[in-house]
Order: structure tokens, then C-alpha cells, then sequence
């Protein structure tokens, strides 16, 4: 199915979106606007876009640490995720839950997520919610390649597979896990090859591609939605900053060469490039794009800003719903 | 049929089925949960009712079915997912407690979770140090759980359907030595409101405060006791947390003395903070310390020879009903 | 390498070992002198049989809750088992420990375990003790099936090949995990289609035939012996009775034509048939062979029998090791 | 050089370098330990000085990470695994609790298990929910480990070294906001005993106990009660399990009043075990009965806003102590 142009934009401005969000986000935290850890997606726009561009609003994902851009895609509202990243009583969580486990339930994202791997069971408790009450929405579980490594990756995807569960795993191998090569924690190079252990396919993409990603996504989750089962997609891809904060060169555990030829392919630019080339859109166009997605980030930072931070009160609340049924 | 007697188990199962009947969105799933009808035939004939859709067989995955559980909880259902034996909560203590316990908080408030997850706890069938813990202290420091242990059939009844009806994660303990205790059970449905204990027997003279099994205990040395002209009044708390303190401050008030009872190790086990609320919220009623009848500081050992005397039971919280009496108001 | 006749008739003499002990506990529980749980190893004899005949003494093991078969097969003392099973103080656990948490260190077994998986990671641990001496030592995970779908059996898993250690898994596929047929709890059939998830190789073999474990062991151990890391085997077995206790037909979860069809295959008889085609042993030397365990055994029950139950004090001794160094 | 001054997390790192130095089989094992010298830095230069081979980075594998120095441990080595946050424990609970916990006992005392975990505790980061928990209550509930959490630069050193060198699994928690915080260390090998207490300082009127980062709230509480002339005395825990009793009694009945601080959440906390045994062999001793000041029952929150007034502190302490003086012997 050919995308429209319109289309075209869309997934740019959500990659847009995503980078200017987190580069924000890395200055204010530079600024000591932004308490706590950050762990920023840029580098990897594409994965989340081309993902949940195939995804419709009623679908789950649940996501990770790294998980600003998954719910930026997802549909998310910058002027909470902002609020809460600087602990606003305006932020997604009320500024209780901070980058780590940001949230949107009613755009199905269920959360970032602290402990490795910990949201793929998740994501399949989704799936299984889905299958159970017969409806055709999928459930995503976004990952990085060094989760897999972890033992409750292993038990979601057998987990899915065995009850042939519609859901999709995507894995972000962005090359490490924290300061450690992803090369030194498997032996295998290709996240892929895990897949035929659970009985599903999986298929390899270029994470800087968002159109590459979005088209084996959406295979995944047509398989998914006419009830074939879980499939996984790994979308190979590089986190241009340091693991959290926002030092990019420099670093002791990989070559700033490393960084810099990933960045000659950077998914924004090279898909800016495409399309010009494509003459799927103009110059103008996308800078009317950019120029959109900074007025959005003024307008968060400006609400953040004046949000003020929760009152000592909420301490106490939210520990228990008291709405039982 | 008010006085109809059926097993502690039975009762169990059968509060699953009467709430599976009145919402579809209640299902369980688990290790041979479904075709096998749970190793403790727990979940007896529930899939042969409600078919394999409602009545999940899982793998050997105990993350997984904890994040199972949350992920159609988040999502609107309303699982019942099950561990089998206690002592594996601690393979899913992740999921359990910083995921389903934190989410909701986490999320601001904004997420329901009705979780119930079920296991069963305690020891006395020599199944050795990895299967038959009683792990309650555990998961009572972590806030966003309740922790739920019934003591009989009626109880298990009500209680468990209050954890499925309830929209935060509850754990529901059962005492693999209690699965058989017959007990009057009504036959529709009924809650028993979690976080509210029990008097199980009044008296006089001393409380005891316990929960689970133990409060049989309790219950048989409180006999013992009556025989020996002393009123025991027993206290099972039937929820940990949230914990009803007030019902067992009240009762300590009038009684002057009280042990609490519970077959974990005493070493920071619950009853330490029982104890510690106790001392705190009835100081000056206080005619002895509060006593502790639990478990000693070792894992529990496989031979009945070992086990038997591991094991606190009616005679031992006698015995510390009987100290904490003798005590003197001023022993120094 | 061939194997002289000697070897031949030490596998028959490990096999009928196993056998006749579990045998025997069986009727032990059923007299109600045995307490707790027992799962027997009936009916797999070939597996840990097969695999300890390619061990050295000085090599590790680590086990299940199906264990008995392993620690016999790897030497262990059939009167001290059989004390600790019935819970005596002559056992190998002082009664402490019973059937599940069986062991003999100097022998290099570590441990029956509880709790399924948990004995996998502890193995890598033992690999790793190898290769930090620069011994040539292996260890060996015995898991089942069904356990290979929790988090500890992958995160061992991968670990022992990311740190490229001296450790062989060993998989018994028995078709079942309790009640459940593995079939419904993994999509796959074969458990070594999770090794390349790994990176390691993987072989399977039929789980009935002891000199093909044995063979398949010995090159998995001549690899990991000589530092090329770690590999897993998969044998294709089955339990004769029921996951605990001794009931073997008639029950729900299995079809008893199933059971005689696995019994037809027996892999102490069909062992002694090939002996006997083979000309490597006649059966009045295989009739030595049984009428010698038989002793054992007998051996084995006086010897439980008459070691007392282990004293009250013993209840509170062992928690903490008081021999610091 | 007795008065040598260095940094809580150097007297760490100078400890495990120290032990590495004079034992071969003592290694580090665990999430970029290795190249990258921990997260915080706990083992800066270790790889450097020893190698890869001594000092191994990990995949993300907790449970895994715990088996690999179980394994070593029964087979002859003495690992140091690191679990990175205190959160993460739960991710390896079984393998903590159900199997390093357990071995020994199970296998009929002849296993010796010299395995050291170790991990950073506590908030006061804005790290949110899952890393920022203290814990030490769900593991001083296991018999088989001991639970070692050091309230300075000296102790860590000397806590450490013994760690390393008890042939029982140890848990060693640093507390993440003290990692940089200085003190007198001397420079060569040194051992505190594991199970004995510390008179952090002296005092007639309360005693405060505490363990961890809470031990210098103590004691600037201390400060500033001594400014309204009122004298408290501070016990150091250092080690909850074993717990040295003994050292807090004796304490308690010079006093006759006693609060328990922690950073942990209150209800179902260490304190409540410490409560318990106060009360119980200094019952006649007390005139009020053992306060606690912990965190309140909720998940930690992420906002500085919130997580400020969530954690207790030296004011919040100075103020228990305050009530704890001020309650009339008869309160009621
Ligand atoms: C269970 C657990 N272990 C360790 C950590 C610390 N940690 C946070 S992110 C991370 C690396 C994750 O790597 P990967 O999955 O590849 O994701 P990436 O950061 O590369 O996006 C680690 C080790 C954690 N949060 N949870
Ligand atoms: C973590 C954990 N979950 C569940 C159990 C209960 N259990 C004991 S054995 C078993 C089945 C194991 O199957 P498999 O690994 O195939 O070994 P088999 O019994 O077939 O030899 C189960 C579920 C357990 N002991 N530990
Ligand atoms: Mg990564
Ligand atoms: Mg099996």
C-alpha cells in the first residue's frame, strides 16, 4: 500500500517531535531543570515512528527506560511528558512517576518502564486481553538487545507464542547495553536468531529507516491482528547520546567515529533527503514541520514551567484505587 | 441450606467460579491451573466449566504469568493468576513488587489494577526448605499490595471473592495444611471487606493475634487455656495489609497481655510490626511485653523429626500464653 | 574410541543403580516410610547415565527436582541417599535437605533444587570456578523441558556462552512439565532450537539409547574441556510415572498407550539386548550385574533404616557456616 | 597516615582492592563493574589492576549473576556479585533467598557459600519507584544471609572486608547518597565484625537506632537536640542480620527511651523487628514506648517535591525524639 505524502509528513513530524523533545529535555536537565535520570532516544526516531505509525490508537505498547520517544510517537501530549519529566503536578503521572515509567493508558502506552525487560510481560498481558476478548488490536513490547538477555524477555516471548498471542516484539539492538558492547554480552550479533527458540519470525530491519521499519511492522501486525501469532522485529539503530545525560563524544566505551557514521545516517535527515529526492515533499513543507514542532515544544516547556509541583498531599494518594467495583 | 460444610478448598474454588459466572472478565491462568485443575486441586473443574479460554494452562514462566496478569489488568480485565507454591513468589518478586504493587502510584493514580494472584504458603508436608515458606513480611513492606490469609472455609469464601472484586493487586494466601478443614460455608455469593479482622474468640484475659492456619492454632490453645480457667481472646487479622490494628489495640486493652502467633520465621516476620503497633498504640495497657510464637531462624528442614519441632502449633502458643501470664508487672 | 566391555556393563551397572533405587523409594513411599514429595527418575536412566560416563569425578553437575538419577549416575552413595530420602540423620543432608535438595559436593553434584530452573545458573557458576583456575573441569546443567521456559535457564544460558564457559546442557525432553504436555507450553518441538539463540550448538539425541547420550556428551565435554565453550544436548525421553509419586498408567494427562510404547524402548532392556547381540556381555554377567545392586539396595535400606532420625538440636546447626576464613 | 581522608565509595573500592590483592580467589562479577568501574564508580580501577579475567562485566542477568557466584562460591572461589540498584534484588530473589540463603542449611551444613552481593540503596535522587527502595527488611527475613549497611567511610572499609571474608552470603548495601562522603580511613587491611553494633555517640536521655545514611541523620539530630539539652546516644547497627540486640539494650535501659530511624518504608520495616525485641527485653525499662521514623507507606515518589518530604530526615528524627521525650510515663 502506497503512503501519501500526508503520510509521509506525519512520520517525519513524529520523529521531529521525538528529537526536539528529548534535546530539549537534555537542556533543561543540563540546566538542572530536570531532576533524576534521563535516558534519551535520539538516534532512534525512526524505530518508535515506523512502529506505531502502523499501529492504531486502540493498540498497546509497552516500553522501556528509553522510553520518551515511544510514547511521543504513540500519540503523546509534550506539554505532560514535559511537566512530568520535571516533576510537575501537570506532568502524565503527576510528576510521581518521572522519565522511567511515563504512561498513557488512554493511547494504550503502558508505561516506560526501570527494570530491564520487566514491560514485555506486560505487553503480553495486553495481548492476552486482546485474543480474550476476541478483538483485533495487537500489543507491542518495544526492548532494547541487551533486555533480551534478560530472563523475563525470554519467558514474555515464549509466553506469547505458546498461547499464540497477537502480539509484536520489537527489539532496538542500538549496539550496547548501558557502557557494555552488546557484542560482549552475546555471542550472537542478530537478536533474530532468538526468535526460531520460541516458534516465531523475525525478521531484521535498518533502524534508521523509518520507512523500512514501518513496512515490516506493519507485516508483524497484520499477522498478529488476523490472529497468526506474535512475530519480532529487530531494527538495528545507535543512541547518538551517552546511555543517560547528554554527553555524546568522548566516551570511553565507543569510538566517536562510531558516532559520527552513524549520524551520517541519521533517520530525520536521510528521510528529509528521500523525500525531497522522491519529490514526496518540499523544503518548505518540512520546514513548516519543524517550525510546527517548535512551536510545540515552546508551548510544553512553557506549560511546564508553570505547572506547579504537586502538593505535599499527594504523597499519600494513589497508593491504593479506592474505586473498587 | 445455611449450614452447608464443605472444605476450605472447596470454598476457595468455589468463590472463583461464582465471580467467573458474574463477570466474564474474570479468568485464571497459571502452571496446571486449567486441564489439571491446579496441583492443590484449587481450581477443580473451573476449566472444565469455563473452557480453556477462561482457564489458562501457562508455561514454567512465573514473570511472565505475574506480567501476564498486570498487562489484562491494566487493559480492563480481571485476572486471577496463580503461583502454586509460595516460596516461587520470589522468582516473580520483580513483577509482584515493583511492577504490580508500583504501577498504579507510578501512573499517578491513574491505573486500576485487579490482580488477585494466589498461591499457597506454609510447611508441615515435608516439602523442605523450597516449598513450604510462609513469605507474608515480605510482600507486606511493599506498598500498592494487600495481602490476604484466610484461616477457614468461610473466610477463604469471602475473602477471595473480595480480592477478585477489588481494583488493586491482592495476594491470596491459602495454608496447604488447611485445604481439607471442612467449615460452614453459605452458597451465594459474599465478600468479607479486606483490611477488617476478626474476633475469633472473646475473652479475657490475653489476646492472641494471628492469621492463616496459626489462628486454628490459636483457637485450640485458647481451649487448652479455658481448661485451665484462663479467657483467651483470639484476634485473626484475615488481612495483613492493610492491617486492622484498631480491632487488635482494642482487644489489648482489655486484656493487658497478648502473644502474636504466625508460622514464618520470627526474625522479621510480621508479627514484629504488629508487636511494634501494639507497644506503640496500647503502651500503657501493657502488662507484659507483647510475645512472638513463630518459627526459629533457620529454613525449614525437610525430616518430620525437624519439621514437627520447627513448626509453632497449639501447644507452643500455649506455652507463650501461659509465659506471658506468669510474667510479673515488674520483672527486674 | 571404542568402549570395553568393562564400560559397557558400568552403564548397565548405573543404570539398573537408578532403577532399582527409585524403584524402590517408590515402595518405600508407598509404605509411608518415606516423606515428601518424590519425583522419579524411572525410565531416563540412559540420560544421566550417558552423561556422568563422560564426566570425571572432579567435573560439576547441577541438578533438579528430578535428581536422584543424576547423583547415582555420578557416583553417589545409594545408603546415604536413601537415609536422606527417608529423612535420617545418615543422610547426605543429615534429613535436612530430602529428596529435592539432594547433593554430594565431593562428587561434584551440586544439588538437587526446588525450584525448576535454579540449578542452571549455579552450574554456569561452577563453569565459570573452571575456567578462572585454568582447570580443564566442566559442569553440567541437567534441566527438563519445561523449565527451559523460565528466565533462569536463559540468562544462564546466555551467559556461560557470552563469558565462553566450560558448561554442557543437558536437556531431558520428557513430553511434559507436571501435567502439562509441552506442546501446549512452547510452539517448538525441539529444544535446541533455542541454541543458536545462544550461540552454541546443539544436538539431539535419543534419550532411550545410553551410548548415544554417552557419545553425544563426550564431544559436547571434549569442546568445552579444551575451551572452545559451551554446548547443549537435548535427549528425547520419558518418565515412567507420574511427575511425583508412583502411579504410571491410567492417568488423564497422558494416554497409557503412550507410556507402553515409550516402556517398549526401555533403555535398560534394549541396552541389554544390544550387549547381548553384541557379544559384549552374556546375561549371566548382566544377571551378576542386578543381583549386585539388588544388594546395594538391600544394603541401602538397612543402612536407612537403622541411622536415626537426626537430633533437635540439628534443627538449628547449619543456617550460617561457622568457619570463617 | 591514621588520619587518611577518603570517600565512603573509595573505602569501598580500596576494600574489594585490598581482599583481591591478598586472596586470588576473590573476583568481581556483574553490569559494567569491569571496563566502566560500576555506575557509581564502586569499582573504579579494579578491571584496570586485575584484568578482565578478575573483573567480569555481565550480561543483564540478575538471576543469573547470583548463580554464577553461587556456583563459584560451592566450588571453592569468593565472588563478589554486584546487583548495580537495591531494586534489583527482586529480579533475583530466588536465586538470593530460596538458593544462596538456603544451600548451606539444606545440603546438611556442609556447604560453605563465601558469597558477597552487593548493591546501592536508597532515594533522594529523583530516581523514582524502582530505584530508589531500601529493602533490607524483605532479606533480614531470610535465615542464611546476613545483611551488612554501612553509615560511613570507615565502616564501609572495614564491613566490606569481612564480607568478603565471611564464608556466608552476605548482602552489602551502600547507601547511593553517601557514596561521596568523606572520612578517616586507615590504609591497610582491616576487618569490623559482622553482628556487632557501634555507640555511634554517647548519650543519657534517648537512644536512637539507625543503620545506613540514617546514622548521620542520627546524629545531626543528635546535634541539634544537644542545643535544647537534651543528650542522645546513637547505635550504629552496622550489620541487621545477625542483629546485635545486646549493644541496643543496654542502651535502652541507661536510657529508658528509644526511637528506631530508617529510610525504608515503616510499616512492615527492620524497625519493626528492632521495636519488637526492645520491647521485649526492656519492657520494664521503657517509659515510652519505641517510636519509629521511617518513610510513609508509598511507592518513592520521583518529584524532588514529593520525594523531599517522603524521606525522613535529621528534622524528622530531632522531632521523634522530641515526642518521645515529651510523653508523660502515663500517657492515657
Ligand atoms: C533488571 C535491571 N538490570 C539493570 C538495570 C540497569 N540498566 C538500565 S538500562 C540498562 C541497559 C539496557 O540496555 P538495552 O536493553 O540494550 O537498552 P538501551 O539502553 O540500549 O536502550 C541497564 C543495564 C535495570 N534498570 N534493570
Ligand atoms: C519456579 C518453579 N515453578 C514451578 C515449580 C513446580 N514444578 C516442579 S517440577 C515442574 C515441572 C518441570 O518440568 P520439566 O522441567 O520438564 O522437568 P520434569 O519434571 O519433566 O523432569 C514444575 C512446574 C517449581 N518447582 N519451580
Ligand atoms: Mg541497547
Ligand atoms: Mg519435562
Amino acid at each position: 500500500m502506497e503512503l501519501t505524502p500526508a503520510r509521509h509528513l506525519d512520520m517525519l513530524r513524529s520523529m521531529i517531535r521525538i528529537r526536539l523533545f528529548e534535546e530539549t529535555a537534555g537542556k533543561l536537565m543540563e540546566a538542572g531543570k530536570m531532576p533524576g535520570f534521563l535516558h534519551l532516544y535520539v538516534g532512534q526516531e525512526a524505530v518508535a515512528t515506523g512502529v506505531c505509525e502502523a499501529l492504531r490508537v486502540d493498540d498497546y505498547i509497552s516500553s522501556t527506560h528509553r522510553g520518551h520517544g515511544h510514547l511521543v510517537a504513540k500519540g503523546g501530549d509534550l506539554s505532560r511528558m514535559m511537566a512530568e519529566l520535571m516533576g510537575r503536578a501537570g506532568g502524565y503521572c503527576g510528576g510521581k512517576g518521572g522519565s522511567m515509567h511515563i504512561n498513557d493508558l488512554k493511547l494504550g502506552m503502558l508505561g516506560a518502564n526501570g527494570i530491564v525487560g520487566a514491560g514485555v510481560p506486560i505487553a503480553v498481558g495486553a495481548g492476552f486481553r486482546n485474543k480474550y476478548l476476541g478483538t483485533d488490536q495487537v500489543s507491542v513490547a518495544f526492548f532494547g538487545d541487551a533486555a533480551t538477555n534478560i530472563g523475563a524477555f525470554h519467558e514474555a516471548a515464549n509466553m506469547a507464542c505458546a498461547l499464540h498471542l497477537p502480539v509484536v516484539f520489537i527489539c532496538e539492538h542500538n549496539m550496547y547495553g548501558e557502557y557494555t558492547p552488546t557484542e560482549k554480552a552475546m555471542v550472537i550479533a542478530d537478536i533474530v536468531d532468538r526468535a526460531a527458540g520460541y516458534g516465531m519470525p523475525g525478521v531484521i530491519v535498518d533502524g534508521m529507516d523509518v520507512l523500512a521499519v514501518h513496512e515490516a511492522t506493519l507485516e508483524a501486525v497484520a499477522r498478529a491482528r488476523r490472529g497468526d501469532g506474535p512475530a519480532l522485529v529487530e531494527a538495528k539503530t545507535y543512541r547518538y547520546y551517552n546511555h543517560h545525560g547528554i554527553q555524546n563524544l568522548g566516551l570511553k566505551y565507543r569510538p566517536d567515529a562510531e558516532v559520527l557514521a552513524w549520524k551520517e545516517r541519521d533517520p530525520i535527515f536521510s528521510f528529509e533527503q528521500r523525500l525531497l529526492d522522491g519529490g514526496i515533499a518540499t523544503r518548505d513543507e518540512m520546514d513548516d514541520v519543524w517550525a510546527g514542532v517548535r512551536a510545540t515544544i515552546e508551548t510544553a516547556i512553557e506549560f511546564a514551567d508553570s505547572s506547579p509541583f504537586p502538593e505535599p498531599e499527594a504523597l499519600l494518594t494513589g497508593v491504593y484505587t479506592r474505586s473498587n467495583s | 441450606m445455611s449450614d452447608r460444610t464443605i472444605s476450605y478448598v472447596n470454598a476457595f474454588t468455589e468463590a472463583i467460579q461464582l465471580e467467573m459466572e458474574a463477570d466474564p472478565d474474570v479468568f485464571i491462568a497459571g502452571e496446571d491451573v486449567g486441564a489439571h485443575g491446579g496441583v492443590f486441586h484449587t481450581f477443580d473443574g473451573i476449566q472444565a466449566r469455563f473452557g480453556e479460554r477462561r482457564a489458562v494452562d501457562t508455561p514454567i514462566s512465573e514473570q511472565a504469568i505475574i506480567g501476564l496478569g498486570i498487562g489484562a489488568a491494566l487493559t480492563g480485565l480481571r485476572p486471577i493468576v496463580d503461583l502454586m507454591f509460595m516460596d516461587f513468589v520470589l522468582v516473580a518478586a520483580d513483577q509482584i513488587a515493583n511492577q504490580a504493587a508500583k504501577l498504579k502510584y507510578m501512573f499517578g493514580g491513574n491505573a486500576k489494577l485487579p490482580l488477585t494472584i494466589t498461591t499457597t504458603g506454609g510447611a508441615g508436608l515435608s516439602a523442605a526448605a523450597q516449598h513450604s515458606q510462609s513469605l507474608e513480611a515480605m510482600f507486606c513492606h511493599i506498598p500498592g499490595l494487600m495481602i490476604v490469609y484466610p484461616s477457614n472455609a468461610h473466610d477463604v469464601k469471602g475473602l477471595m471473592a473480595a480480592c477478585i472484586r477489588e481494583d488493586n493487586p491482592t495476594l491470596m494466601v491459602l495454608h496447604k495444611r488447611m485445604l481439607g478443614q471442612k467449615g460452614i460455608v453459605p452458597e451465594g455469593r459474599y465478600q468479607l471487606p479486606l483490611g477488617v479482622a476478626n474476633v475469633a474468640r472473646q475473652g479475657s484475659d490475653v489476646t492472641v493475634v494471628s492469621w492463616g492456619k496459626m489462628v486454628n492454632d490459636s483457637l485450640a490453645a485458647a481451649d487448652q487455656l479455658a481448661a485451665e480457667g484462663t479467657s483467651c481472646e483470639v484476634v485473626d487479622l484475615r488481612t495483613l495489609s492493610p492491617l486492622d490494628i484498631d480491632t487488635v489495640v482494642t482487644s489489648v486493652r482489655k486484656t493487658n497481655r497478648v502473644i502474636v502467633a504466625h508460622e514464618a520465621v520470627r526474625f522479621g516476620g510480621f508479627g514484629a510490626e504488629v508487636a511494634a503497633q501494639i507497644q506503640e498504640y496500647a503502651f500503657d495497657y501493657l502488662d507484659a511485653p507483647v510475645g512472638r510464637i513463630a518459627a526459629p531462624f533457620t529454613p525449614i528442614p525437610f525430616t518430620p523429626a525437624l519439621e514437627n519441632i520447627y513448626l509453632p502449633d497449639a501447644n507452643k502458643i500455649a506455652a507463650g500464653i501461659r509465659e506471658t501470664l506468669a510474667r510479673p508487672l515488674l520483672a527486674t
